[in-house]
């Protein structure tokens, strides 16, 4: 790129910034956040339908199917700007991983309707891939939900976990194993056998169990099979770690910048907290905290948005990334509420809000010490190749 | 060990040795605490502690500090302890015990004869149900800048201000207050200690709803509350000099290893489910952890030396507060850690094996670090009463 | 034990610290320590001498022996008022490893007369087991080593390291493999075959390498074979664990009163140092650091000191206090050196010394890592055991 | 590409493209380069740097910030970071370079026409080796506090005082020196700034021995030292603001990844040489300080991209010398712990592949944390100047 188009982009990007950022804190006060917790689906589909308005369903989505093929830091604006209000809808998990998962799955009739859909905002697909209870034992490569082709199209048998959004999503990709190695499928939310289970989480929003029970779709629901199966589901994953961490990112902006508020307006023994040097040293740490996941952050929108990037680096920047978000997010909530005291852990401050998601996102799709491990093994596995 | 359960409540239990005592009251504990309460994950309601709080006091057993001529039980130093582990190693839930703990000693201390005799026998009696009202919300750490308000009007103050962060506010019947009742004094000065009863007009509770769905605290509101002149304990504008006498040995409690070894035995059952002991990496921070809640209880079992020595104990006894609460943070962190996928997930999970949860030590270690003299506060003891480092 | 001898012992372990350290603060200032650093073999037998003659060096003997019978505890406060001094002699290396392996080892005629010669001061012995170069891959219940039985008596092969004292040993007590399991057999330093190479520590003193090629010792140096072998090691090496906790301890606390009495008196921006609250919060975490190690090392010896203790249990304390004593050493010492500042890292400063110390004895036998492993692996094995 | 590496030194640098003056850079280095002096361990000392210093002296590449009419390579922002990244990157050690970093920038910015042509020439010559005479016993974090003393003597200032810390005094020829020139202006005012031959009766050098038995500092005591009037530098009482207008973008090189970068690698193969890379434990520990070098060197290009642009470094490039520093002081912790029973022996070890060094990381992690503002001062400045916190 020369540097006119650089110096162009950052002019877009910054209006889409304020756009975004204007945008959430008009339409979507906490007390929007607030009410929609421990509500099911946990999210309001009419508000969803306002995010469409704003052409931002289809911001990720290729022009050939009804969308404005923008990067992923274009989405990171959007999906920041919501989150610093807490906002619930599942922006992150329908327009990015399920998202991705259908343009990287690949060019069939079927996955080009349903991200035309999505794009349009008629349409709320969710993945469905993890099974094992901490995600500990989950794998990109395979699935023990089982896939069968029998004459009258395909059949799916298993049991998935952590789906989000469970509740509200009309539809699912689901990852199975079949004779050809995985294989993701669009199940609609109402086919007969498919049952959910929701789970309520930290922040009032919900996950769900899908159970498949003899599950059945036609033929043409395979969106894909073996090695790009694996690579559209590890792509998509990839970056939807990153976008999550940028959810994160806005999370930690917010807290620390109440507890900055907080230090410098509480008045204690005569002074406000913040000018005791104890705290103020802590503040300091969370700023770095804070700058770290904003540096990296960047560099890795920046590394998955370039076209050249190998697939190895990529998993290990977004698992570097999403452990770094994740770690800082839970630092900085923990803090945030030992330097606010007691009305921290209010339900009525808001600080809370912001710990709860931080909760629910820096676990989602494995924490800290879960990326590290990957990217640990994806690092040491690069570099015994190049030793080899 | 028969006849020691069933002696009668005049008996002089310090007589007894310290295996009989723990017997007789491990034996009571196991066969009386309801079960279904026994370690409970949140502060006890009154609807919910209270035929356990009356059975206790049925057997006189409601009041193991008070001397005996009171109605308690007058354990020394040694046999309270034994008393307090036994209850904490069956997981005894507490109940609201501010009147056992602070308003009793409070007025055998310094109430007078009238006092005594009103308030300790329905304290005794599970009438009366006391709640604390110290913080407000502008002085937190800093308690001595208290601004709720008592001023003399004929036979009766007349309270005004408000109180928050009040335990159990909602269930008490009584609250006693530390109220400014000279304006013109220095800060701790002016202050003094009041009772009243929490059906006085003027009184407005409102409980606070906390981020796990608990309500243990409470705003209280004083509106021109008429207390009478008599209900002041001790002397005019000394309250400040009272609320810091009654910071006994209750405080090492504070620093006891219990929550911290519960929730160690809750990540070693979440990591046995998990198959998490083949896992090198879990192990070491496993055992550090381990390591900090053994080595927890050698620093606690110091002090409680010293206690059972009948020893006052002093400023340093911070360090347990600081280290105990601490040291169950990160365990709470930890197992949020483990549970993975999971850890943004309140409330039970269901493991191969059992149960689960992942958030509430999380949420019980916020509080934990703050209450009862933020560690901020305790360091600052320690480095100026301790460690005497300049200010 | 009844009340009155509990406060018995507390009035005679009262009196042997307030001799202890009134003798080494007069008859080991600092200066004696510096001068003898990097001169072979790193200590002054002179000295040895006059530990001799406070009856020091037959504390832990038995009266048979000529010696005193006291327990750990009591060497612990010759050993931590000597650690105060950072004084170089290997008290507990000589007194308490190599000491109470001969006591425990058997009751031959050699054992009772290298034990004599210990109490009376004339015979430094020391432990050579270790055979790993991080000490990872060291067991106690085996050694690579061989021990041969030939006509002539012992025949032995291998490489030992981290061997204290090494050079101005007079002997040691090797562990070798024989055909009855593990043995440990006496060898005099002079012996034919036997080569030392000494290597510097961070403190000045020194370990070695022990070369043993073909070397050839009478049967009757044989002290203890198979289980008992191991179980006169182990127990030895649990006790010197305690005791160099014990010195461990007392370099913190050394450390941690000069830094409190540095931050008192440093005055910057016109105030003392000590005044930052910042600093204040950490002085405040190594006094717990301190404290905590002080009450797990008077449990240790304790327990240590109990007839009734079991081994297992005995183990898992010792690895315990190791692993809180080397890594709050290590703690106070880098925190001290920061709340000095540049002076902290000067050579004339003394706080370099302890720092030096606490390196060298924190590493030595095994690290925090390293005991935390083992205290894993031994409380796993007795949690196994409970559940079988 | 050989064209570029032969250029004449009143080439125009800046007019390259980065990638050819980058590849020119490194081939010199290397070429160059005395290999046994890569990624020293510690400051070399002028004997041993005295060549390399020569070298650079003779092709122009001394002053590579020094516009080019002073005999400088003129380089831009952009450039220069290249240049001091291949500097890294082939582990080229720093040379005493008081004189090109400060005393030539602090000349040409502030000087006179006679001190510009009497002192450039001769530190481009190697001739005059510089040392920064700041720190003062008594003045450390608190620099202002400083308490050498000018007193003006005919044509002469009469220096007396004492400063410490001063990088290699001992191998350098002259001293600049912040000094007090009036005792009754407020603290920060009445400093001076002021050039000082090392040969000047009255100068003593004491080197300070450290733990890890080098001599990187000194003592430099002044006693009655007659200094021109002429070698003061700008206006009289006015060396503060210069002093501090020095401090130019070169901090953020405090904050560098190299160290840290090279301190991994020592325990990368540390690891693989003892195996410890099949050992979940380690490899947790490991990949996490990994992760914190990488993500350090993330934080590092966004203030590099700032500098490059041509934009000033806020106050909040400290949190890079923080994260940089401490980054490195756990990695040395890790390699002293994987050691083991080996943790305590300085110098090399060898390992089954190769020699492996287990303290002096650890030692060079001490001052690390210290010198260039402690990660105290660090701290105060970020929670001040860019969290505007209350004072």
């Amino acid at each position: 790129m020369s540097t006119t188009t650089d110096s162009e982009r950052a002019e877009q990007l910054s209006l889409l910034r304020e756009s975004a950022l204007s945008f959430a804190s008009k339409e979507s006060p906490l007390t929007r956040a607030r009410a929609l917790r421990q509500q099911l689906p946990g999210f309001d589909r009419g508000f969803w339908a306002a995010l469409a308005e704003q052409g931002w369903t289809g911001l990720l989505v290729p022009e050939a199917q009804g969308g404005y093929a923008q990067g992923l830091t274009e989405m990171a604006e959007v999906a920041g700007a919501l989150a610093a209000q807490v906002a619930p809808e599942p922006v992150v998990p329908v327009l990015v991983f399920a998202g991705r998962l259908l343009a990287h799955a690949g060019q069939g009739a079927l996955a080009n309707q349903l991200l035309a859909d999505l794009a349009a905002g008629t349409l709320l697909p969710a993945v469905a891939w993890q099974e094992d209870l901490t995600g500990a034992k989950d794998h990109l490569e395979h699935a023990s939900t089982r896939l069968e082709r029998t004459a009258h199209g395909l059949q799916l048998q298993g049991h998935k976990r952590h789906v989000r959004p469970g509740a509200g999503a009309d539809g699912f990709i689901v990852s199975a194993q079949g004779a050809e190695g995985l294989a993701l499928v669009w199940v609609p939310a109402d086919a007969a056998g498919l049952s959910l289970h929701s789970r309520p989480l930290a922040d009032g929003s919900y996950a769900a169990e899908v159970e498949l029970a003899d599950v059945r779709v036609p033929a043409q629901n395979l969106l894909a099979e073996g090695p790009a199966a694996v690579a559209a589901l590890t792509r998509a994953y990839d970056e939807t770690l990153v976008l999550t961490s940028a959810e994160l990112l806005a999370l930690i902006r917010r807290m620390f910048a109440m507890t900055l508020e907080y230090l410098r307006s509480r008045v204690q023994f005569g002074k406000p907290i913040g000018s005791f040097q104890a705290l103020q040293h802590r503040a300091a740490d969370l700023l770095i905290q804070q700058e770290l996941t904003a540096s990296v952050l960047a560099q890795a929108l920046a590394l998955l948005d370039h076209p050249d990037t190998s697939a190895t680096a990529r998993s290990a920047m977004a698992s570097r990334v999403k452990a770094r978000a994740s770690d800082a997010g839970l630092q900085v909530a923990r803090e945030a509420v030992q330097l606010h005291g007691a009305i921290g852990v209010t339900d009525e401050y808001d600080l809370g809000l912001y710990l709860q998601r931080a909760l629910v996102l820096s676990a989602w799709l494995g924490n800290g010490t879960q990326q590290r491990r990957r990217y640990a093994a994806l690092t040491r596995n690069l570099t015994e190749q190049e030793h080899a | 060990m028969n006849t020691a359960a069933t002696a009668p409540s005049s008996t002089d239990w310090n007589a007894m040795d310290n295996e009989s005592f723990r017997a007789m009251v491990r034996a009571f504990f196991e066969a009386e605490y309801p079960s279904e309460l026994r370690y409970p994950k949140r502060r006890l309601r009154w609807a919910e502690i209270k035929d356990w709080y009356l059975k206790l006091s049925q057997k006189g057993w409601l009041a193991p500090s008070w001397p005996t001529q009171y109605g308690g039980m007058g354990l020394s130093p040694e046999k309270l302890i034994i008393f307090i582990e036994e209850q904490e190693r069956w997981g005894v839930g507490r109940a609201p015990d501010m009147g056992i703990t602070m308003v009793g000693p409070l007025l055998i201390q310094y109430g007078t004869e009238e006092q005594r005799a009103y308030y300790l026998p329905k304290i005794l009696a599970g009438e009366h149900i006391w709640c604390q009202g110290y913080s407000e919300p502008n002085s937190g750490s800093d308690l001595a800048s208290l601004r709720t308000e008592a001023v003399l009007d004929g036979d009766d103050f007349i309270v005004n201000g408000q109180k928050i962060w009040t335990t159990l506010a909602q269930d008490a019947t009584h609250i006693f207050l530390l109220v400014r009742t000279d304006k013109s004094a220095k800060k701790q000065e002016g202050i003094s200690f009041l009772l009243a009863d929490m059906q006085t007009p003027g009184i407005r509770v409102r409980p606070i709803r906390n981020i796990a769905g608990g309500e243990d605290f409470c705003e209280v509101f004083l509106e021109n509350v008429r207390v009478p002149r008599t209900n002041i304990v001790g002397e005019l504008n000394k309250g400040w000099t009272i609320a810091k006498a009654l910071l006994g040995f209750e405080r090492i409690f504070l620093g006891s290893p219990k929550q911290s070894q519960y929730a160690l035995a809750r990540v070693q059952e979440a990591a046995e489910r998990l198959g998490l002991f083949d896992d090198a990496g879990f192990v070491d921070r496993y055992t550090k952890l381990a390591l900090d809640v053994a080595d927890l209880g050698a620093l606690y079992g110091r002090f409680i030396e010293q206690v059972k020595r009948g020893e006052t104990l002093g400023p340093d006894v911070s360090m347990l507060k600081i280290f105990a609460t601490e040291t169950y943070s990160r365990l709470a962190d930890l197992l949020v850690d483990i549970m993975g996928a999971n850890g943004g997930t309140p409330g039970s999970i269901e493991l191969p094996g059992g149960p689960v949860d992942a958030l509430t030590s999380f949420y019980n270690a916020r509080p934990a670090t703050i209450y009862g003299g933020s560690n901020e506060i305790q360091r600052n003891i320690l480095a100026s009463n301790v460690l005497k480092l300049p200010t």
